[in-house]
């Protein structure tokens, strides 16, 4: 236990081989249902990102090579529990069949736009799906899962909040208010770091990750800290089983650093040659998770290499109808939501401000 | 009651009445509260209704917002209104965001009380009045009660509120009705007719102000503390003035204020909080834009000078009915 | 130079000049900053003058105060506006009243650049204006420069000074003068006068405002993006406008604001923040404090709605040009 | 390494005997300035928790049963190093030879007070005995401290900075942010916990102290740290010069966890009775500073009651005086500052608000 936080729990050997202590013994059906999900993701990624560089949207990140951590997580994990996402979370979203159509809507912020224009592209909100509103702001949404899990727990129910913060972001002071709380309070939560080893242009040793790992975070407030390969399908997957199998049984919080690496740039807005060495990302750091996974698959004789590009025909013929869907209603600038939607929502009901504003603007 | 027993009562017909209450903060379990607002809650509520908080504001309030999220009513203290800094980002960046950003999905229906406002010679932190960077802030509502009665029957309808509300309470009136004649000696809420307050549960809404005084010749917009400061001011320049209690500066109860200075043509405005960016700033502007052709004469404000509060110079610092008096007398003369 | 240019420039001077002084914030080393403000500096000047920082606001501020009670001069960025609110308490509660209150004996002399305002489809968390928030705090300076020539400047100022600055940069301008007709191709610095700024070492004086147009028929304070929507309205209005750049809003150049509503008679305040407890406010209640025997007519504000900032409705927010026209014609003809 | 921040480094056993592990070796006469200063503290504390009965001012604090830390670390650390105190320090300005009237003059915020009537009592400031500025907010200045250190290493002096904070003020995040800068920058900073065991009426546990010590704290920034008995003079200075040692050859910042206990209520404002056990504090948690140093000294040879008996006459003698002379000054109320005080120092050179102002008062 003293050592968890210092070691990396790993299933999925280098040849897809899945070792033993960890091996949460998936059906191959599931494990099918997540290489959807993460390959779904990736070309999901891969268009937007095109779709913002033809001036269809402001703004996108992708998660390209941190799939299978949202992926896991959200399937592992229950249809009552409630995740507090980062932006890079959006396997979450994917793994629970989230229509893409409403993606698509939100990102090109038009007349459909579920968060009716109000937010930016990818800081979405989905209670049904159990996916805590996103804001630009990092951090600063941690300590609502703790709260959120202590109210669950003063409910009396079994639900469970999980919830990310990145590296980098390990470093705001909400961090450390938010394990105090969970500490304290032993709620049912389970507290990840994904730690994809950038931030922006930071190297994780901003963040303090020269001095030690992030799971060692977790020993400042007497928790259990894993160091998870979070390139790993199925080692995420058995590390979150453990985590929600504590916190269900009322044992607490426990951290999960999730080791992975963000294969793209940080946004649309960077340049990721302008910081690191060009071919860094070429070399995988941990390998691709999609590959691993697949590679299991076959070792499992239940996958092949035909069958694996039929299905990323299909996830992309899947994403090109949703976003097709969603230019046909409009993209930004071209479509929006009904401008009174502007003033909407400041409050449960509006006040005199918003509604003399309205007047003033005519509408 | 005393303002303090009145708060207590709130908090008290609240935890009985609604079992998605929970009462959380600094020292305001077994203890009680430092300021004992939550006396006798926790024995009589329970651990798990309300408990003691690390000190940690900025963890106070994220942990209130997502129990709001999912489905409680938090009820949370921070032990002064001076270190409420710490938890700004979590209040302007989330409480008073969540709903819009999310399309109505996630709202924050939490209650932040805080004690504010000097005259206890607390010195720098322990005085200040931050109404100002609150009132600014699109999604947050902001109530400041003036008396027993309505601290009541405010902090009722904050508890019930579903949007985020700040809940300043007037320190130096928590025991009595302090007018800032402070070589007067001490006088309790005892015998105040808002000392009489009922038993359980009732509610004095959000953004209704109380026309304390009516008058014709000058209007005078106050809460919290400076409403009896108020009361001392108008009485010692013996002028006719009509003096608003605004009970919430969000929502704004424009319409009384409105009414009245389109009928006295004067407008006076007290405030603790340093002149410089403060609330009264914005209260002369809407004033002017809304009885411009009314006014007879300059819209004053009279509040604590552009300093932080000072501990040795308390009554140089603080905004007494003499300032008042002479604002007000130099407001009907010219 | 463009006002990117302007402000590195700015920094890369006062390196060469002042050993006392370091640069750090998130991404300004290596990378040179996500605006590109801070690029070349580190490889010029060393790790050692500009470096990177944790992803901690509240830690930056923090350590640039301890280094600046040890004799440094600190310059920190904060990468967007909206994020600085992490810190709010940081430049609040210490770096604006560390000189008050050890009498002397220690003080701040900290800069925090922070872009800030929208325009640029940034959504909730990347274009607000929070200059209302520093304004009220005693012992904060604000400034916001509206051209590269001010923005050098002012910044060299603010970094020579020996009191916290909160230097907000106007993002919407790093590029080009924009006037907010955001249908209009885009215009870059090249050709404009302030664009032509010298290499080394000069100063822009914080706390003198400047008379960009002058005019009889109607007063304009302005600040930052708004300086150049301001000329767009009044163009478009038609109206024999003075256009006053405050440069820097504390302190505040109430000298040149008087003296131009006392000949014009009339004023309009133009500001992107949401208006109600904005900046607008004191400003209004300054003017017609001063000013109340000259007014002809009321001080109107233009400003953001009171919403947060929404993505798509961008133009609908920003206080563009035609709603200025429209009050400005509203103003002079009443 | 990895036990320490479990263990407890003491130097003094029960009866005032020295064990050698973690021994400094000081001289008897720097154990008699030692116990003087902590003496001095405990009848300053004494005095003017009274003059506050008595209303000659608004509030005070005691540091009692706490002495041995501040005044140990006082003595040992340079005259140039900095101390970022927290309102339970004053023990540090005794150890230095503060002048007494002006700590005085300061809590009765009369016409001498150094710092002008602006502050609140106790909340001192005195650069030139390397203390620097109170504020009655916790936790805000633990990061200066890191700050501070990281100038003195970029000037390349060998200066190092003190910091103390609370056991319940770990929880802002603050604590965080500051160890996190001080892990990154290796800043030449000793970064202290005094656990006092109580914050107001909160035991440590509220701050998360059930579930690990706060030494232990470090780990999570790769960081040493050490666990103190905080009431053993011996063993707060060997810890205290051990960090010291390792700031100035540029090793970076120690987390030390100094572990005491809060004799008195928190304040003026508080009754402890009301929270805890009214027999508590006569327990002395291991034990009181002040005796088991007299008890050491004893046996060293070098001490006896008689000579103890007449010291603690002689500081409570410089206390009267002291104390009287700020009385004929004046005390709360009854004597200030020039006024003028009030508008000055808001900014290095007052601005035309401030000097309206004056005029608008009359002044
Ligand atoms: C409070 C706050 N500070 C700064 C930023 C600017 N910012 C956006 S993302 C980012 C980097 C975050 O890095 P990390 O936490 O490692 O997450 P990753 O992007 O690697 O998933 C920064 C600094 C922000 N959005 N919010
Ligand atoms: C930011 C902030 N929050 C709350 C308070 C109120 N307060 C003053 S002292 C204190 C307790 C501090 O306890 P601890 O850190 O253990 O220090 P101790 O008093 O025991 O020395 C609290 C909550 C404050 N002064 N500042
Ligand atoms: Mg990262
Ligand atoms: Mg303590």
């Amino acid at each position: 236990m003293r050592d968890l936080p210092y070691g990396l729990i790993r299933v999925l050997d280098h040849d897809g081989r899945a070792t033993d202590t960890w091996n949460p013994r998936l059906s191959p059906d599931t494990l099918l249902r997540g290489l959807r999900a993460m390959l779904l993701t990736r070309a999901f990624d891969d268009r937007m990102f095109r779709s913002h560089r033809q001036g269809k949207t402001s703004f996108y990140m992708k998660s390209t090579g941190e799939e299978a951590i949202a992926v896991a997580q959200s399937m592992m994990l229950g249809s009552d529990d409630m995740c507090f996402p980062t932006y890079r979370a959006m396997g979450w979203l994917m793994a629970r069949g989230y229509p893409l159509i409403d993606m698509v809507n939100q990102i090109f912020s038009n007349a459909e736009d579920p968060l009716k224009g109000r937010q930016l592209p990818i800081l979405f909100s989905a209670r049904a799906y159990g996916f805590y509103s996103l804001s630009g702001n990092v951090g600063s949404r941690f300590g609502h899962a703790v709260g959120w899990a202590m109210a669950s727990a003063y409910k009396g129910d079994d639900k469970v909040a999980i919830a990310y913060i990145g590296d980098g972001t390990t470093a705001e002071g909400d961090f450390h208010e938010a394990l105090t709380f969970a500490s304290v309070y032993r709620a049912p939560a389970i507290l990840c770091v994904t730690n994809n080893q950038w931030a922006i242009s930071s190297f994780s040793g901003i963040a303090g990750a020269e001095a030690t790992t992030f799971a060692a975070k977790a020993i400042a407030y007497g928790l259990p800290g894993l160091r998870v390969d979070g390139n790993d399908f199925l080692a995420v997957w058995a590390a979150t089983e453990w985590a929600a199998e504590r916190a269900r049984n009322n044992l607490g919080t426990t951290l999960i650093e999730l080791f992975t690496y963000r294969v793209a740039g940080h946004s649309t807005s960077d340049d990721p040659t302008r910081y690191r060495p060009a071919e860094e990302p070429a070399h995988w750091p941990l390998g691709d998770p999609v590959e691993r996974l697949k590679q299991h698959l076959i070792l499992l004789g239940e996958w092949d290499e035909t069958r694996h590009a039929a299905l990323i025909a299909e996830v992309e013929a899947d994403v090109r109808e949703a976003v097709k869907a969603g230019e046909a209603i409009g993209t930004l600038g071209k479509s929006k939501p009904n401008l009174a939607e502007m003033f909407e929502g400041v409050f449960k009901e509006p006040d005199w401000r918003v509604i003399e504003q309205r007047r003033e603007l005519g509408i | 009651m005393n303002m303090i027993q009145a708060l207590n009562s709130a908090l008290d017909t609240m935890l009985a009445r609604d079992p998605d209450v929970l009462i959380f903060g600094q020292d305001v379990g077994y203890f009680g509260g430092v300021f004992r607002v939550t006396e006798g809650l926790q024995k009589k509520h329970g651990l798990r209704r309300c408990f003691d908080t690390p000190i940690s504001e900025g963890g106070i309030i994220a942990t209130a917002i997502g129990m709001g999220a999912n489905g409680l009513r938090p009820v949370a203290e921070i032990q002064f209104a001076d270190y409420i800094l710490p938890a700004y980002d979590q209040l302007v960046s989330e409480a008073a965001r969540l709903r819009y950003r999310s399309a109505g999905e996630f709202w924050a229906p939490i209650t932040v009380r805080s004690p504010y406002g000097g005259g206890i010679f607390g010195g720098q932190t322990h005085s200040q009045s931050p109404e100002a960077i609150f009132a600014h802030i699109t999604g947050l509502k902001t109530v400041i009660p003036s008396n027993p009665y309505d601290a009541k029957g405010l902090l009722i309808a904050a508890i019930e509120d579903d949007d985020p509300v700040i809940f300043l309470e007037p320190k130096r009136l928590y025991n009595g009705p302090f007018d800032g004649r402070h070589d007067q000696p001490l006088t309790t809420w005892a015998g105040d007719p808002t000392a009489d307050v009922p038993e359980g549960h009732y509610t004095v809404p959000l953004g209704k102000a109380a026309v304390v005084r009516e008058g014709d010749a000058v209007t005078v917009l106050a809460y919290g503390t400076m409403v009896h400061v108020a009361k001392a001011g108008i009485e010692a320049a013996g002028v006719d003035a009509e003096l608003i209690d605004l009970r919430s500066i969000v929502p704004l109860d424009i319409d009384t204020i409105v009414e009245s200075v389109r009928k006295t043509g004067r407008c006076v405005i007290l405030h603790e909080a340093s002149r410089f960016g403060g609330f009264g700033g914005e209260l002369s502007a809407l004033v002017q834009e809304r009885c411009f052709y009314h006014l007879e004469a300059k819209i004053e404000r009279v509040t604590g000078w552009d300093t932080p509060y000072p501990h040795a110079f308390e009554w140089d610092y603080f905004p007494g009915p003499a300032r008042l008096a002479k604002a007000l007398k130099a407001c009907v003369e010219s």
